[in-house]
């Protein structure tokens, strides 16, 4: 009976959205067809193509939408994680209180070793792709994965040598901080919250860009440790 | 002139700072989001003058609308977000104390942002990031649920967030089926090109939008979650999420059918959809035996009437909605406060064991008494303006589809006048159960006296001066009705 | 085939927007659940790129300054879904954290059996 | 090339499919795994490297991890469906 309903909704929906795309030009792809694209008001992405690179100095246009067209969405985005984060600590509290440590069988040498030496290693990557994240494809939320997948790790191969909750939190409480203070300095420079207020150097180099790389940083450490605290926390291992 | 954006950013960083400041001092977390709100609510309050002239268009990042994300303070969102902090507000003052189990200094923290979710969807002017905020103000809704970690919280919040997620799956679709068709996310910039485009398309975005935003403004048939979630929370949490969480739902529906969609086809089914939802409400309310559980679900009840009331697409109407919002939160949020001690001083949740609190917990029952009275709709108090307002706006119309509806929704309401009379009756003049144990944790602190009397004061003085508020509710209604105007003053041509 | 390059990604994301709906509404499982919502959400940010894909377009990335912005795909959608992208595990972490909380005091993962609260 | 995209398509979807339909949940789990990864290279393929970094990293790697610790801590078979 449930699975007969749900079946007929799913049909519903399926079919409402079939006869969306048998009509006009839909999407970028519709729009290129029809030849929109050349009128510069009704396309967003078109625009920011077009003058992104001379407008913020950072070649990967998606990182000038993310940090400064957009910037607002990813701070609201960074607060999501942030509150799962807390979230997911506050619900598993009280279960840490009452549940008696399990002994883990240590792993081998061979890969305790391996993963002490993979580990830094690893952050380094994480730490590369978030800072040239303003150049070539990458950025703060991928770095950010990057390095807590650094923790995942030290979580298999190093049983009990976690994060510690107080760094975690004090890491990723100063880093969403800086964020905000870098949108605030630009509030109080220029008017604008978020406004890209240093100068921009020249595209293509490490140093252009303005706040992007700043931007960026800041949102790879708060992704990093907030990724790494809810793996300590789902893994049992939080201290 | 503040910038309203930090209506947003100051309670954010401070929300940031407390895992810092936690380190330092225990205490110290207790009072941030008093201090955080207090700000709000200043902020807010003087930038309503303001906002009042001519709605205020902040861009971030330097670029002009529609090229970048921008905040649309217009009377509606000032006089919202005024709302939000300062029901966010005494209830912060109320959780100082209440709040005793648990991670408390997390609790804070996911508050704080629970409330700056709200003034976000409240004040921004780009669907994308309505939806960011709403998933901010939703996401915390569904850990503080469930933050204590004990059965009934967890289950609820599991349920809710499954609810809420597919909610806000639909939502990404509907953005995605707006990105597709205009090439814009800009509130403003769809609402000016939403004639040009063919209507099925259109039709097919608004339901994913509505269905979407409908789970969180609790509409009928997306509703199975909030009598759990808000029953299952701590009071001073369940206060907010009736207060204002469901409200900030609403006010999406409307803002999307109103300004962006101009949609005016669809507002006679939305008015069915509200009175049906009115009558499931308070009808289900009749049958509870959980104080808590009836508050829920009176609130769906009377979400119903707001969503009845906005579908009448008149300014009557629509201020006698936002009227109804202002007076319902501060009303249920005042229930919930005052039930949240008697719940601690009985020990039990049950409305017969409140027989007789009367004389034991004289001014929560007082309160908790005036709060009733005000959902119910009685004069002096601010629910009778605020239903007066909705009756007159439907006789205004004259049509005899909305005056049928009405009348079938008055059976609610006779409904719901009779339920809460009857608590109210067991407060004064039934005997206290015989073996009711006298819970010593039950003593009401100064904390919780103040927000909760607050509250009851403000609910008889808007009830006997609606001009307080009433001057606000019209420019409100045009805000929501008037789209060239909107348009203009956003898009600066 | 100039219907499968059009329409094949649309087919693939909605078919798992719906695979996705249909587990979230038929099985009973809170974790199955979960995977549900998993595979809905990989399903919307599909379809967001999709949306802003223009054939035969360029990656939205300047790597030397003589490349031309004409035919680049949008870059919005691409912001967006990673927005999207990173909500989703927020959700979805919180999720598996009540699950497991379920789990502790109920014994079971099964939505049918977990009826503590009812209308 | 549009050939081996239908072709990334169909596993995609087949591997849905037995996501839905295993009763092991670590089974599904890999298959919702291999549902992502395949996602990530469809995203290469509509010219987005950075959200392909990003459902990589995070989809099909992190995803994956979160999951098998919540069913380390609770079950790993579903229980028999029964029709109600």
């Amino acid at each position: 009976m449930r699975r007969l309903i749900s079946l007929l909704l799913l049909l519903i929906v399926a079919l409402g959205i079939f006869l969306c795309f048998s009509g006009a030009s839909f999407g970028a792809e519709g729009a290129s067809r029809a030849g929109k694209l050349t009128e510069d008001k009704v396309n967003f992405g078109r625009r920011y193509a077009s003058r992104g690179l001379e407008e913020n100095k950072a070649g990967n246009i998606v990182a000038s939408v993310v940090v400064n067209y957009r910037g607002f969405d990813t701070l609201g985005e960074v607060t999501v994680l942030f509150i799962a984060a807390v979230g997911l600590a506050a619900i598993l509290h009280a279960r840490r209180e009452e549940a008696t440590p399990s002994k883990a069988e240590p792993a081998s040498l061979i890969v305790f070793t391996g993963c002490r030496f993979l580990f830094p290693l690893i952050l380094l990557l994480g730490a590369y792709i978030f800072i040239h994240g303003h150049l070539t494809p990458g950025g703060g939320f991928q770095g950010g994965a990057v390095v807590a997948s650094g923790f995942l790790l030290i979580y298999l191969g190093c049983r009990g040598r976690g994060l510690r909750s107080a760094g975690v939190a004090v890491a990723e409480s100063l880093s969403g901080l800086a964020f905000l203070a870098v949108a605030l300095v630009g509030l109080a420079v220029g008017g604008s919250f978020l406004l890209n207020f240093l100068p921009k150097g020249s595209a293509f180099a490490l140093f252009s860009g303005g706040v992007i790389p700043l931007i960026y940083v800041a949102i790879g450490f708060k992704v990093g440790s907030e990724l790494g605290g809810i793996i300590d926390n789902l893994s049992g291992e939080a201290r | 002139m503040v910038s309203p954006i930090l209506l947003i950013a100051v309670p954010l960083g401070l929300a940031f700072a407390i895992p810092v400041l936690g380190l330092a001092s225990k205490r110290v977390p207790r009072y941030v989001p008093v201090i955080a709100m207090l700000f709000n609510l200043v902020v807010s309050v003087s930038l309503l003058p303001h906002a009042l002239k001519a709605p205020i268009v902040v861009r971030t990042a330097g670029w002009a609308p529609p090229y970048s994300i921008h905040l649309v303070a217009g009377p509606l969102g000032v006089l919202l977000s005024s709302l939000i902090a300062l029901i966010g507000l005494l209830v912060a003052v109320y959780g100082i104390d209440y709040i005793r189990e648990g991670a408390k200094v997390k609790y804070q923290i996911l508050y704080i942002l629970m409330l700056v979710g709200a003034t976000g969807v409240v004040l921004t002017g780009d669907i994308f990031n309505l939806f960011v905020f709403f998933e901010v103000l939703c996401i915390s809704s569904y850990a503080l649920v469930a933050y204590r970690g004990d059965s009934t919280g967890v289950e609820a919040g599991a349920k809710y967030l499954i609810q809420g997620a597919i909610g806000s799956g639909l939502v990404l679709i509907g953005i995605g089926l707006v990105y597709g068709t205009f090439g814009t996310l800009t509130m403003a910039d769809i609402a000016a090109n939403v004639s040009s485009v063919g209507s099925f398309r259109l039709f097919v975005s608004l339901a994913f939008l509505i269905t979407g935003f409908g789970v969180e403004a609790a509409i009928f048939p997306l509703n199975g979650w909030l009598p759990d979630a808000h029953s299952s929370a701590p009071s001073s949490i369940s206060a907010i999420l009736s207060g204002i969480a469901i409200k900030a739902g609403l006010y999406a529906i409307a803002r999307v059918v109103y300004t962006v969609y101009g949609a005016s086809s669809i507002l006679p089914f939305l008015a069915v959809l509200g009175i049906v939802t009115l009558l499931i409400g308070e009808m289900c309310a009749f049958g509870q035996e959980d104080i808590k559980r009836l508050l829920a679900f009176s609130s769906i009840g009377q979400m119903g009437l707001i969503l009845f009331a906005l579908a009448l697409a008149s300014a009557t109407g629509i201020s006698g909605a936002v009227f109804l919002i202002v007076s319902h939160g501060l009303a249920k949020a005042l229930l919930f406060l005052a039930s949240g001690y008697m719940i601690y001083r009985t020990g039990s949740r049950d409305i017969s064991s409140l027989n007789g609190i009367g004389k034991r917990m004289p001014i929560m029952s007082l309160c908790f008494t005036v709060g009733a009275f005000s959902l119910i709709g009685l004069p002096p108090f601010v629910g009778f303006a605020s239903k007066f307002t909705i009756v007159r706006a439907v006789l205004g119309t004259g049509s005899t589809f909305f005056i049928t509806l009405l009348a079938i929704g008055l059976i609610g309401t006779v409904i719901e006048g009779a339920y809460f009379l009857r608590i109210v009756q067991g407060f004064y003049f039934k005997p206290a159960p015989e073996d009711s144990p006298e819970q010593t944790e039950g003593k009401v602190p100064f904390s919780a006296l103040v927000p909760v009397g607050l509250l009851a004061v403000l609910i008889l003085t808007i009830g006997l001066f609606p001009g307080i508020v009433g001057r606000v509710l019209g420019p409100a209604a045009d805000d929501l009705l008037d789209r060239t105007a909107y348009v203009q003053h956003v898009m600066g041509d | 085939m100039s219907f499968l390059s059009s329409y094949i990604h649309y087919i693939g994301c909605f078919s798992l927007i719906l695979i996705g709906l249909y587990v979230v509404l038929v099985k009973p499982n809170l974790i199955k659940v979960i995977i549900g919502i998993n595979l809905m959400g990989t399903g919307v940010n599909l379809f967001l790129v999709t949306v802003g894909y223009i054939h035969a377009g360029t990656a939205p990335i300047f790597s030397e300054a003589a490349q031309q912005p004409e035919g680049m795909v949008d870059p919005v959608p691409q912001a967006l879904v990673l927005t999207a992208i990173v909500i989703g595990v927020a959700v979805l972490a919180l999720a598996l954290s009540l699950a497991i909380r379920v789990y502790d005091h109920y014994g079971t993962l099964d939505l049918r059996k977990i009826k503590a609260l009812r209308w | 090339m549009i050939v081996f995209q239908t072709f990334l398509v169909l596993v995609m979807i087949v591997a849905a499919l037995a996501a839905a339909r295993f009763g092991d949940l670590l089974d599904a789990v890999i298959a919702c795994a291999l549902v992502s990864l395949m996602a990530s290279i469809i995203f290469y393929f509509l010219q987005a490297p950075d959200v392909a970094m990003a459902e990589a990293s995070i989809g099909a790697g992190l995803t994956t991890a979160i999951f098998i610790f919540a069913i380390n801590r609770s079950i790993r078979y579903e229980e028999n469906e029964k029709t109600d």
